[in-house]
């Protein structure tokens, strides 16, 4: 299926990738551009190439430059900001977010500090792409996404792009920056296509995207459920309700000022993240709009995410796991008409990108 | 686990035998996506669980891995409930909750198993700890691959288990992989016994296609970890035939040499332990594995998906 | 300073101990009570004794059952978490809750996900005793509140008591518990005395203590932090502004009832954190708060923490980063009274517990 | 690091004494409460940062612990930046920003030092791989205690470090605690040399109290990774006199026998090295030391505390 952020759909050039084949034309134009990055991670020069996303470019830049790392997460990290700190680009890639859980205390206690406790002495260039898995029974340890966890950490950018166009840009600009960068991608998305730009381009952080506009209700969707957000408009036009949906795209910072507006305008907020609740991005974003207009605007909001469970492996338990569709227009329904409203069943779609996918991993 | 009249190569040849043919029965049925969850199969390393746990007690402790199955068939773990779990059925080892990559089975110590390279190992080393603790004559054993060993948490974990003399057998199944990394890749140095050994833990080799062998070194490790000697370290070397993970074959990749896979191929543990039988007693064992697994088929075909509401079933205990 | 919560006034027995003291009282009944129960962490049976919290329990109930422990936070934790598979009920001690964060993969992807991947099969009767640091140029890296991330996670149980009285049953509770707790300790109030019953009790799960009743404004303030909204509230009553000041207790769970119940009288929410504010506690607690009340009932809301930066280690800058006392009764004036109000100065309060300690951790 | 034309003996004697001497000030000085932070002292361990630097360039990397007080000085750190520093001031190497901890001078490239245990390491071996992407002439060398060594994070650098054959030289200051911790009761086996060996690491032990040795051994060690053969490990015994953090003895905690600490004292590197040279020559580095220190302190002195917005500069680089 395929999905163009309409800032682009104005555009000559229609050229369209996959989100994948994005961030491997943002990785490979990089590396042409800058000697200094180079890319580091468990099979990242194996013939998946992390999904494609690191394909080949071992044999393109030379092994030192795409190569294979020890089942070492933690001093893997290590050494990727040791790297930076020499004025390297390191970036590093994992398979699944689960396991930067073995990063925390390098990402944490040492390179989102670097810059700050030395006063400027020492800066960390450094990417860290962690995808979140999902479907195809990954079961509790291959599905966790803990963009939350950088968020809360002052000196990390996180960005969470969900277009195959923002993914290229906020990569790119990600490996420029001279700061830690985690990206987070979903793995659904890696295999939707959308309009990408041949030339190269930064998309700046703190800037939200509108995806479609609409008057009812401010629906902010994060990484992959910003897909599933959109579709939830197409239901609920059915119902008569005319949603926005915003992808906040930079996480941190976080463009508040794009969704209190919306707010402002239409009274009602839907956070549906790609996460859990509690302490999450949902959460933050909620809070910082209430903290912005509540004083002025009453409005009414509500927070969709993950079940508060660990994520179960049988497909028929892991559906109810996740927002959908259906879940999301339902739960939009019910805060635009209240819950004395008649009931009303929103219809179906399909999440191509879900219901196609067989992993494995 | 089996009656122990029997010779150790037949109880070796059913368990083998019996891993073989689940796994083949895997790749049979995956296809049909009844199956919807990864699996890392073990054809090929059948003989390593077979021999470990050919000496292990109802009472001994096992964790492992997601390339779990053999350990899980080896260890005793109910067939049916294992297939049940591979079909997310509410009859599954852990009611559909588990999948291929985190089978349990409470009954005859085999603890659940992780996904998360190298996670289980302290696990298991705290189960030694506790066993210690308790007094308890059980003991524990550890299975992870090579790649695990890259990992801190096993430097941490052998350091340990040597510091306090855990009860405790170290089983790592080098099979020279790591999805499709080769182990000289990732291990620097003159090998995992040599590390063994820095951490004071008595460590041995044992070559693939010697499956015998196998089974009479795990029981001498096994004996000595009894002995309370402290803990113990087996590198079994070993291969896989499938993918890493999935059904298939993987020779597309050419991560391997065919000539490598062919040899071991040809050098079938399975016929290896097979052909030191009687043909009789060797029919008549894998007529009895077939309806085993037969029954298992068809008790998780048979078994429903869970209720709904069992999604917010054991977030906690009690 | 002595601290005694309002619960407690009333009873008979006014023994008071030092919070320190309170957790060392738990710890040792009930490994009396129970030989199943162990105290494992670096330096628990050194001649500090973790702040006096283990002090001699190496002695009293042998040293397989209070001992030190190798520099390997990962495979220790995941050592506990194997002998609590196994029956056994550990509590493991950090020093600092900085290098929790190497120990994020053994928690999150294992002890908070046996029950439920295993759909009960295993459980993990595990204590994880957390120490935030403060003051005395503790510097970035032993000044970090991590709280949040354990309230992120499904299967975890986080309680953060402020009185020594809450700490000790707190802690009781935790190990009594059949599932991992974690319990977050502020090493500002090791030395805070309080009452504390002799007896053995429970303080349980998803229960906020009112601190101190009041109609104006509603202070929700997080372990220390809840201290400091206490001496807040009375600079405030100068402004003549009355306020209620709650200390959660329990994390997760949390009682957000008894805060929005709060928050529906007095219309005014303001939520003190010892941690940084995005996806922090502070933004869990405000959109629950939001979400129960926020259609009916119009309030405003604020909340404070540490600056959105590293930790400093010189004092002047340092005493930026905390929120105190006067900038809480500041920070809360103003959400009473307006931005346009006069301005108000607060008077000096002492926070002994800060002014006096002199580490060196 | 200071003009080679000396003899090493005489070099070594500036950089110890001149390690001494500002942590003997540090003692005084604390009390008055205008050191606000946790000291760990290097009183007794001068001899490693000493010997090892000696053959340093300012262009080699060094990485080190909170306990890098001696490691600055030696890799001829900025003094009066230090000891701004420790004061909090304005002109301290990190504005005050860091403290004694995490003490930095890029302009030696001694790199920021981390109060996590052992997280430095990883960071070292990333810059040694760095130096070797950028074909580098300068080489890497990391300081850690013992202690450092039971992290996963250590056996992760070293594989990797040994894996990609990196210019670094580990060195590991075995002060035999960490803490009050003994290394007996965390450290199981044959030893740290053993260890590394295992990771293919050529390893070399070096007795304290043989200060002119050690220098000898580091300066070996070090033209063997400077000549590319990978890198190498060296273990320097030695030992803290002081307590583990603060400036004060720790007698009283009775976690280590008086006579162990006593005949430390006994056997001063400082005093060692000192009678190697003439009795002028080191009166006249002695002189020269006491002014640098006095000089020091009367600028961390005078400097001033950083302004108020200082606290939100540099969370972010550019
Ligand atoms: C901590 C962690 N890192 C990476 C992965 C991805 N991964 C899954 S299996 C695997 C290979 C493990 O190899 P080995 O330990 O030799 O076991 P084998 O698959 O060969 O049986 C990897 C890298 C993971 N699951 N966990
Ligand atoms: C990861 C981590 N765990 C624990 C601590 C607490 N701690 C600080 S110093 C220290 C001892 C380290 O000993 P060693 O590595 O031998 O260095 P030494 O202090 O002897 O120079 C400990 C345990 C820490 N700072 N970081
Ligand atoms: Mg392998
Ligand atoms: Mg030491």
């Amino acid at each position: 299926m395929t999905m163009s952020s309409r800032a682009d759909s104005s555009r000559a050039d229609n050229r369209t990738l996959t989100y994948g084949e994005a961030v491997f034309e943002a990785t490979r134009s990089e590396m042409a551009r800058d000697p200094s990055v180079f890319v580091m991670g468990q099979g990242v020069d194996d013939a998946r190439g992390m999904f494609g996303t690191t394909l080949g470019l071992h044999k393109e830049f030379g092994p030192e430059r795409s190569f294979d790392v020890p089942l070492a997460e933690d001093a893997m990290t290590g050494v990727g900001i040791g790297a930076a700190l020499m004025g390297m680009r390191p970036i590093q890639v994992h398979q699944r977010m689960d396991f930067v859980l073995l990063c925390m205390n390098q990402i944490v206690n040492m390179a989102s500090k670097m810059s700050y406790m030395f006063s400027g002495a020492h800066k960390v260039p450094l990417v860290i792409r962690a995808i979140i898995g999902r479907s195809w029974g990954q079961g509790a340890q291959h599905s966790q996404a803990f963009h939350s966890y950088f968020m809360h950490v002052p000196g990390l950018r996180v960005v969470a792009p969900t277009t195959p166009h923002d993914a290229k840009g906020c990569l790119i600009q990600a490996i420029r920056d001279d700061n830690p960068v985690i990206m987070i991608e979903h793995r659904m998305l890696h295999n939707v296509k959308g309009v990408v730009p041949p030339e190269s381009y930064e998309i700046p952080y703190g800037k939200a995207r509108v995806l479609s506009p609409g008057k009812d209700v401010t629906i902010v969707g994060i990484s992959h459920m910003a897909l599933e957000c959109v579709r939830a408009k197409h239901l609920l036009e059915d119902a008569g309700i005319d949603a926005e949906v915003i992808d906040p795209v930079s996480l941190s910072p976080l463009d508040i000022s794009t969704i209190a507006a919306s707010v402002e305008r239409t009274g009602r907020l839907l956070v549906v993240d790609t996460g859990w609740l509690s302490c999450g991005a949902s959460s933050e974003i909620l809070s910082e709009t209430f903290e912005r207009i509540g004083e002025r605007r009453h409005f009414v909001a509500k927070r969709l995410g993950y079940l508060p469970t660990p994520c179960p492996t049988t497909k028929i338990l892991e559906n109810l796991y996740y927002p959908s569709p259906q879940s999301i227009a339902q739960a939009t329904y019910r805060l635009v008409r209240g819950e004395s409203a008649p009931a009303w069943v929103p219809g179906k779609v399909d999440s191509a990108e879900v219901a196609e996918f067989r992993g494995p991993f | 686990m089996e009656e122990r009249t029997n010779s150790p190569a037949a109880r070796l040849y059913r368990s083998m035998y019996l891993i073989r043919r689940v796994e083949e029965e895997i790749i049979r049925l995956y296809p049909t996506d009844k199956i919807k969850s990864p699996v890392h199969l073990s054809i090929g390393q059948e003989a390593v669980s077979a021999a470990v746990c050919d000496h292990l007690e109802k009472s001994d402790v096992l964790f492992g891995t997601y390339r779990g199955h053999a350990l899980y068939l080896a260890k005793g773990g109910d067939v049916p409930r294992m297939m049940a779990e591979l079909y997310g059925k509410v009859d599954g080892c852990a009611r559909g909750k588990a999948g291929s990559m985190h089978l349990v089975d409470p009954s005859v110590n085999m603890m659940g198993t992780s996904a998360v390279v190298a996670t289980g190992i302290s696990n298991a080393v705290g189960a030694a700890l506790a066993l210690k603790m308790q007094k308890s004559k059980a003991i524990v054993v550890c299975f992870f691959g090579e790649g695990a060993t890259d990992e801190g948490a096993w430097h941490e974990s052998m350091n340990f288990a040597s510091l306090k003399k855990l009860p405790i057998l170290f089983v790592c199944e080098n099979n020279f992989y790591a999805i499709y990394s080769h182990v000289k890749d990732r291990l620097a140095g003159p090998g995992l016994q040599a590390r063994s050994k820095a951490y004071g833990i008595p460590a041995e080799l044992v070559e693939d296609h010697e499956p015998m062998k196998l089974h009479e070194r795990a029981g001498a490790a096994i004996a000595a970890v009894r002995r309370g000697e402290g803990p113990r370290f087996l590198e079994c070397m070993t291969y896989r035939w499938r993918d890493h993970v999935g059904p298939g074959e993987d020779r597309i990749h050419k991560y391997r040499p065919d000539e490598e896979l062919n040899a071991k191929i040809e050098g079938d543990n399975l016929k290896i332990v097979g052909e030191l039988l009687p043909a009789d007693q060797r029919k008549s064992i894998e007529a009895a594995v077939e309806k085993r697994v037969a029954d298992a088929i068809a008790f998780a075909e048979a078994s429903t998906f869970p209720e709904d509401q069992e999604v917010y079933d054991h977030v906690f205990a009690g």
